[in-house]
């Protein structure tokens, strides 16, 4: 039986591997072999793993990359995301990865396709656009051809085109995936001293790099040993944190925020994986399924449109409620247009329905978790002095 | 004879170049902006026409037939026995100032005592002081305010411990009056101290008995031409703060493109790290600016991060360096916001990580910086050059020498021990293209 | 009667006090307050801790909640820890018991934390990444320009005609004072424009943390510089902030007194739940 | 600002009548409610005038709110009031500058209160933030939001699917809720002759705007042409007030070149057109006069500007047509210029440098606006690369005055024309596709 200890070292491998060793190996086991990239946020896996690829999550450079050439493309009140990826590139990090996908997040991903286009004229590089409508009859008929433009250039990538039941077969094995995912996220929530936050976000970041097969197999493996943990409960807040869809916050920060009194019930960390919030339909056209998921039943985030005021911000409340958490923590990336427009809207929300929360900005590389353990110790200092119990 | 001037006014130094007609450069000098950007400005050109005369002297005595090193060594003597003049009007000057600082409200109750503890300060700082000069002997700086200061703060703790006040009182005594003192213009008797330091230099050298009317006769007769000041340019960082019309200003970056190329012609790629900014420039074949990035208003990463370091550990600014090259590793620091280096510095002390190994990490998260707008403004190309104060940092060049290594292959790397004059030597060359074509 | 601790482990100096609490009623036994200098403030913060013990004839386990706060989570010999902003709150009530709103400025920090007058936070602003605003700054400057640290505040409030420093990065603002002493302006105004620019910025952070009126305990170490609260003061006037500034002697204390008053509240609670449990 | 000059500037005709049309419109706006008119707040790039005018509603623009109040220095304190609600120093400042107004008592830049609006026309075109913004304001007002999804051209070119997404959306959310909010019928005609009318100022409009491949050029295209763009961005494309004052301004500058003068700028004639510069990104409106001194005086005419293509890049050709009124609107969300993918506006630029024989590009780059400033320094890479001409960045923001340096902005800038002069002078020509991104580019392949 795997331990935990062992899946956590994976999955720390994993994500301290700044040169994707295991997509890598992954290609060259088969010759034919495609990679697809994308970054952080919503593309539809399933048709990169129907045409046999392997869809490969690129979320920034983290801490531990030292950004030089990075730098000379992005002003300094730019976030740090788009420069470390840069970075990536321009180091040949990302030399086997043959096509990239930049979801419809905010207009830096948007302008960096196009840099993309310019500076790796080589690659597939497109910016995967979403409806900001949520009819059937309007934004769903967009989407279904989006999707089909999308599934024949990774038609032609694979060199060949990729079959409805191909997709098929593929949306089986992510409704697995996200199944676990949200399973171990409801086991975190119902114990969160066996689960660390620190832990579950490494294992959820694995999936963006394992095969979708072998990151079930992993996740399930997680289930049960955690399970079997020996840990004690500590005197902590459950806290919600949000913001921090698109540029990662660096794992010291998750680390920080639970070292000073919060355990963390729910987070917006690689939604990713959690995008189609149930499973998507199997029967019937796949492209039309894959649509009506994310029309009707997906994440909800600054980067998409609300189109009914009254049920803004209420996914967060909701997430609140039924994870039985004592407040939020606002963590965004600096510079972050859609998660700090989006912050004091979500405010206003939780402050009408009387829940605490506390907001604070992070960058990929910030060093000093000084201010953050401040800020978080003194949010949970409050709920724990003044909860009534 | 006709000369031709460029002054850089520089955040933390002002340097100035005199320079014939020929671009040969007949004089540098130096001094601190920290005080008065016109003092900075007069006193940077009143060094370099001292130094103009020194180079004088040496042309006026290359007709004199010396023995082997005579020469060198005389000019030596005489530029060693020059400062020391130079530093005795100064230290009498700040004496003077102390005194009158000493009166205030604040010092009332231990006023003798203060009074007899300067006089004794003062008389040791005049009895070491030829010492400081002697040959061979190594200053902490250049500046007056840094080899008094520091003379001053060693024989002020001892003496105020004697006469039982705390010694808080005379330091704050010396912060007072040194800005006083930095900021009053030199004093223009530069023939007489010249002559004087002459007197004595010739004193010194039995070995040129039988030729020292002969060398006071050239000597006299170099301090004699008369220099014109042709034209003069101003650039750096305070340079719309210099009294100068247009015509006489140029943007730092085409003076430092220009200066580096003079001193390295093959030169395509300079570096500048100064006080608060760091500059990269691409410069053609005839040293015309073909690009450049600066950093932004942020002073994050540049010269005065590596002072506030030193001040953080109670360290010379030289010192800094070769702490630095005593790391076995090197602690990665993402951070580089001058006020926040104490910080991050301490933070780094309590983790448990070595002093030097976090020095060694701040050396690179600077270097690193630089690279990154060495990158913007389109990368190295060879040869390279790097200029400004922190190229005397040895830790910050062999840093940045591995990263252009590993990032742009191997080029070569020119720097200068003059290179903080690039500026200036830029901009007296265009002071001379204004008149000579 | 019980007796509590409460250590401030700071950048600039550990603050340690010792109070007796009897119900409502609460009692300074001592406090001392230790520069860290070139230190390790943690070693220094244990030997502060045994001192003040032993200076008042008491051992560890006399002690019923030693409270740490500030960068003393890694202590280890702690009961507990509170965050500085928590522990602040508390401090300024006890300081004064009208206080709604603390602006606590230290060697490299500013917040505002607006409080309830239970001393629970509810809302606070710090300032962020730049730091021309703090009291480092300050030392700095007052060293360039030879004037000792006592000196600043009445030497600031005599300045007539300040000029102000620029807001955005302390580096900046130096050169912009070395400008000014060459342009000949006076210590005082310059020290007075930098209380001035302080002064501004803290404001702000006031107003953002959503303070509007009441009284604002200023604790930390800035606090005692007489010239910034005076500063702050005028700046609240012109600014229409209707507060009544506050400083105490004590207000350097502020973080260590609330932490111990905190950890007897706390301890109160736990036997409480022990009681209950038993 | 003109102090010092002999006498007043005469003001132009067209300029008149320009001041005369936007106070209209704020006079408009003001009195909309007494008069029973209902007022939609709508954004300037994609923005569906002749489509509003069909239903006769007032329109109401946030952008020309902020850069009205920017100008008159009154922004500063909107935007500290947003930042005291809670939004981030970070964020755009046009939104914060708004939302700081409606928070002030929603006084418009002309000091008469504007209106609520009665919808909120979303046109979610080239810019991500609009669509944060809209649902922000929507939270104050709570009136009826109407989404115009314009799909990125990310691709570099308007695809089919693209186009009838948008044109479905016109048909079944956009007309519907106009007519419902103004009461209304939609009346195809009528959108006909406005787009009619649109296409007739379009023409002169980008008459004016190539009228600077003149040497000297008579306008500056960037610092002048931000009023030029005004009535065809704005409330007034489709009006014949519009087609006037194209008319006006057309005959005024074909006077100019006869005469072979030079750009008007606030302190008179320019003497002499020594630098020709493209300029990309928006300008600075806090200290817009200052920031244009900054040019004039050292010589420095702006031939093309991408700003000015913002509400349409009409000089690749596009009109709006009246034989195909909707689809051709569809057409012109699509083509504005923050909506071309990075690659195109590369391309545009280039063409702009060479064929107005630019002496360089300089990318005023803006804190605020990550739709325009992010990428920009691979823009201004590639344009050195591809002319072999070059380039020049400075940073400032739209609205916020915190961050214009005056210094430093005028030190970069008499750097970058110092060096043009300095090649020039020196007889050599600039470097034909000399790559100053030799070495990254290396590691690009
Ligand atoms: N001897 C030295 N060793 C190391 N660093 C030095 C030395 N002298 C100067 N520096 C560095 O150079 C900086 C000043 O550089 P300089 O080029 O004179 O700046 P500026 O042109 O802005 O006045 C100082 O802040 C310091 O960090
Ligand atoms: N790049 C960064 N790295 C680390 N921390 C950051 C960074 N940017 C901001 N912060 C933290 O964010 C906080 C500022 O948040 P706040 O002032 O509330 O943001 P905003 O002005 O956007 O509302 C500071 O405490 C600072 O520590
Ligand atoms: S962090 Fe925010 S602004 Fe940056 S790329 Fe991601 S979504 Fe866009
Ligand atoms: S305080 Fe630090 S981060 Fe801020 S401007 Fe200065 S150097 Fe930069
Ligand atoms: S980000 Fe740019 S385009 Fe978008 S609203 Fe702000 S200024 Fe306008």
């Amino acid at each position: 039986m795997t331990t935990l200890r062992e899946i956590n070292e994976r999955c720390s491998a994993l994500y301290e591997d700044l040169n994707f060793g295991y997509a890598r190996e992954w290609k060259a086991a088969k010759p034919g072999r495609k990679v697809v990239g994308h970054m952080p946020f919503y593309v539809p896996r399933e048709i990169i793993h129907a045409g046999g690829g392997l869809p490969l999550g690129i979320f920034g450079g983290g801490d531990q990359l030292e950004v030089i050439h990075g730098d000379a493309y992005y002003q300094s009140y730019i976030c740090r995301i788009p420069r470390s990826t840069i970075e990536l590139a321009v180091t040949k990090r990302l030399d086997f990865v043959d096509g990239m996908l930049f979801p419809s997040i905010c207009d830096v991903v948007r302008n960096l396709s196009g840099m993309w286009k310019v500076m790796f004229p080589n690659v597939y590089a497109k910016y995967f656009d979403v409806p900001q409508n949520y009819r059937d009859d309007i934004g769903g008929t967009f989407y279904i051809n989006e999707l089909n433009e999308l599934r024949e250039g990774l038609g032609k990538l694979a060199g060949r085109r990729i079959s409805d039941d191909e997709i098929r077969a593929s949306i089986v094995l992510f409704n697995e995936n996200r199944r676990l995912v949200r399973e171990v996220y409801a086991f975190r929530a119902a114990q969160p001293w066996k689960a660390p936050a620190a832990d579950v976000y490494l294992l959820m970041r694995a999936g963006m790099t394992l095969a979708v097969e072998e990151h079930n197999r992993m996740l399930r493996e997680y289930l049960d040993a955690a399970d079997k943990a020996d840990a004690r409960k500590r005197d902590n807040c459950r806290i919600v944190v949000t913001g921090a869809f698109c540029e990662q916050p660096p794992l010291n920060l998750v680390k920080s925020i639970e070292l000073s009194g919060c355990y963390i019930v729910d987070d917006d960390f690689l939604l990713v994986n959690r995008w189609e919030q149930s499973d998507v339909a199997v029967e019937g056209d796949p492209l039309a399924n894959l649509a009506h998921a994310y029309l009707h039943n997906s994440a909800h985030t600054a980067a998409k449109y609300e189109d009914t005021e009254k049920e803004k911000g209420m996914w967060l409340v909701d997430s609140v409620r039924k994870n039985r958490a004592e407040g939020v923590i606002f963590a965004c990336p600096s510079f972050c247009d859609p998660a700090l427009l989006e912050r004091p809207m979500l405010q206003r929300v939780l402050a009408e329905h009387k829940i605490p929360f506390v907001a604070f900005k992070y960058a990929e590389n910030s060093g000093q978790m000084q201010p953050i353990r401040e800020q978080a110790g003194t949010f949970a200092d409050s709920i724990k002095l003044w909860s009534v119990q | 004879m006709r000369t031709f001037i460029g002054i850089d006014l520089g955040s933390t130094t002002t340097k100035a170049v005199v320079m014939d007609e020929n671009s040969a450069i007949l004089g540098r000098g130096i001094t601190n902006s920290r005080s008065n950007y016109d003092t900075a400005t007069r006193v940077a050109k009143h060094e370099a026409l001292i130094d103009t005369r020194f180079t004088l002297f040496r042309r006026g005595l290359g007709a004199i037939a010396f023995g082997a090193g005579l020469l060198e060594q005389f000019l030596a003597e005489l530029e060693r026995a020059f400062r020391l003049e130079q530093y005795l009007e100064q230290i009498g000057d700040l004496e003077r100032v102390c005194g009158d600082n000493a009166q205030g409200e604040r010092f009332r109750d231990v006023q003798g005592k203060i009074r007899d503890a300067l006089a004794e300060v003062f008389a040791q700082l005049r009895k070491d002081a030829p010492a400081l000069f002697a040959k061979g002997a190594k200053r902490k700086s250049d500046f007056f305010r840094d080899i008094a200061g520091s003379r001053f703060m060693a024989i002020g703790e001892e003496v105020a411990g004697r006469y039982k006040f705390p010694f808080d009182l005379l330091l704050n005594i010396y912060d007072r009056s040194i800005i006083e003192v930095e900021n009053r213009p030199p004093a223009d008797d530069e023939s007489g101290k010249l002559l004087r330091a002459l007197d004595r230099a010739i004193g010194f050298m039995p070995s040129l008995a039988g030729q020292s009317a002969d060398v006071a006769q050239a000597v006299r007769a170099s301090l004699a031409i008369p220099l014109e000041e042709t034209y003069v340019v101003g650039t750096g960082y305070g340079r719309v703060t210099l009294p100068f019309s247009k015509e006489h200003i140029r943007s730092e970056i085409l003076c430092h493109g220009l200066g580096a190329h003079l001193m390295y012609p093959e030169t395509r790629t300079v570096l500048d790290i100064g006080g608060q900014d760091t500059k990269a420039i691409q410069v053609d074949a005839a040293g015309i600016v073909e690009n450049f990035q600066m950093n932004d208003r942020c002073a994050a990463g540049c010269g005065r991060y590596l002072g506030y370091i030193a001040d953080e550990m109670n360290l010379g600014l030289h010192e800094l360096g070769p702490l630095a090259m005593q790391a076995t590793r090197t602690v990665r620091i993402n951070s580089t916001c001058t006020v926040f280096a104490g910080a991050e510095l301490r933070d780094r002390l309590a983790l448990g990580e070595k002093r030097e190994d976090i020095i060694a990490g701040l050396h690179r998260a600077i270097i690193l910086r630089a690279m990154s707008i060495l990158s913007r403004s389109g990368g190295v190309k060879d040869q390279f050059t790097f200029t400004g104060g922190v190229a005397k940092n040895e830790a910050a060049v062999t840093e940045l020498r591995k990263l252009i290594e590993e990032n742009y292959g191997k080029v070569a790397i020119n720097i200068n021990p003059d290179s903080i004059y690039t500026g200036a030597l830029g901009a007296a060359e265009f002071a001379r293209r204004a008149v000579v074509h | 009667m019980v007796f509590t601790a409460g250590i401030d482990v700071g950048t600039g100096a550990v603050k340690t006090v010792l109070y007796a609490v009897d119900g409502p009623s609460t009692r300074l036994i001592s406090k001392r307050c230790d520069r860290v200098r070139q230190r390790d403030p943690l070693k220094l913060a244990a030997e502060a801790y045994d001192q003040s013990l032993e200076a008042a004839g008491l051992k560890r386990d006399d002690i019923a909640y030693c409270a740490t706060t500030g960068e003393g989570e890694s202590l280890g010999f702690q009961t507990g820890h509170f965050y500085s902003m928590t522990t602040h709150a508390r401090g300024a009530i006890e300081l004064d018991p009208a206080s709604r709103a603390v602006l606590d400025v230290g060697a490299l920090h500013g917040r505002a934390i607006r409080i309830d007058e239970r001393g629970k936070v509810v809302g606070y602003k710090m300032t962020s990444q730049c730091a021309s605003g703090s009291g480092q700054f300050l030392e700095n400057i007052a060293r360039y320009l030879g004037i000792a640290q006592d000196e600043i505040g009445v030497l600031s409030q005599q300045g007539a005609s300040p000029e102000k420093v620029s807001g955005i990065c302390a580096v900046l603002a130096e050169t912009d004072v070395i400008n000014m002493v060459s342009r000949g302006i006076s210590a005082a105004n310059i020290l007075k424009g930098i209380h001035i620019s302080m002064a501004d910025r803290l404001a702000k952070l006031l107003k953002s943390a959503g303070t509007k009126d009441g009284v604002v305990m200023m604790t930390g170490g800035l606090a005692l510089d007489g010239g910034l609260v005076a500063a702050m003061r005028e700046t609240c006037v012109k600014e229409k902030i209707t507060v009544e500034i506050k400083s105490s002697p004590d207000s350097i204390y502020a973080g260590a007194i609330g932490a111990a008053l905190w950890g007897a509240f706390r301890h109160e609670k736990l036997s409480m739940l022990e009681r209950k449990a038993a | 600002m003109n102090a010092r000059a002999p006498k007043e500037v005469v003001k132009e005709a067209s300029m008149l009548k320009q001041k005369e049309m936007i106070s209209g419109n704020y006079a408009k706006l003001a009195s909309a409610k007494e008069q029973g008119r209902k007022v939609v707040s709508t954004f300037v790039p994609g923005n569906l005038n002749e489509l509003i005018m069909c239903f006769d509603l007032v329109n109401n623009l946030p952008e020309i709110n902020a850069i009205q109040n920017g100008m008159r220095k009154k922004t500063g304190g909107y935007i500290m009031e947003a930042e005291k609600r809670g939004h981030s120093e970070d964020v755009c400042t046009y939104v914060k500058a708004d939302l700081g107004m409606i928070a002030k008592g929603n006084l418009g830049p002309d000091g008469h209160p504007l209106p609520a609006p009665d919808a909120l026309l979303l046109s979610y075109t080239g810019c991500f933030t609009f669509m944060k913004w809209f649902e922000l304001v929507r939270e104050q007002y709570k009136c009826e939001t109407l989404m115009l999804h314009v799909p990125y051209e990310g691709d570099g070119h308007a695809t089919k699917n693209m186009r009838d997404y948008i044109v479905k959306q016109l048909k079944e959310v956009i007309i519907p809720g106009l007519e419902r909010v103004s009461g209304v019928k939609f009346d195809i005609d009528r959108l006909r002759e406005i787009l009619r009318e649109s296409a007739k100022a379009e023409s002169h409009f980008v008459w004016v705007l190539q009228s600077a491949k003149n040497k000297p050029s008579p306008i500056d295209a960037y610092f002048g042409g931000v009023y030029y763009v005004g009535p065809i961005f704005t409330a007034f494309r489709g009006t014949p007030d519009a087609t006037e004052y194209y008319r006006l301004l057309r005959g005024e500058i074909e006077q100019r070149i006869a005469n072979g003068q030079g750009p008007i700028t606030p302190d008179g004639e320019m003497k002499e057109e020594k630098y020709r510069l493209v300029v990309e990104g928006p300008p600075n409106w806090t200290s817009f006069r200052d920031f244009w001194k900054m040019f004039y005086d050292e010589g420095a005419v702006v031939v093309a500007s991408t700003y000015t293509k913002v509400g349409g890049v009409y000089d690749l050709g596009f009109r709006h047509d009246p034989d195909h009124p909707l689809e051709s609107l569809a057409d012109y969300c699509l083509g504005c210029y923050t909506n071309r993918n990075l690659p195109s506006r590369i391309d545009l630029i280039e063409k702009y440098v060479n064929e107005y024989e630019a002496d360089g590009l300089l990318i005023n780059s803006i804190k605020s606006c990550n739709s325009f400033s992010a990428g920009q320094l691979l823009i201004l890479r590639e344009i050195e690369r591809r002319t072999g001409r070059p380039a020049a960045f400075i940073e400032t923001d739209l609205v916020d005055p915190r961050y214009f340096s005056p210094a430093n902005v005028k030190n970069r800038l008499e750097s970058y024309l110092q060096m043009i002069e300095q090649k020039r002078r020196s007889g050599i020509a600039p470097p034909a596709a000399a790559m100053p991104g030799a070495a990254p580019a290396a590691a690009m392949q």
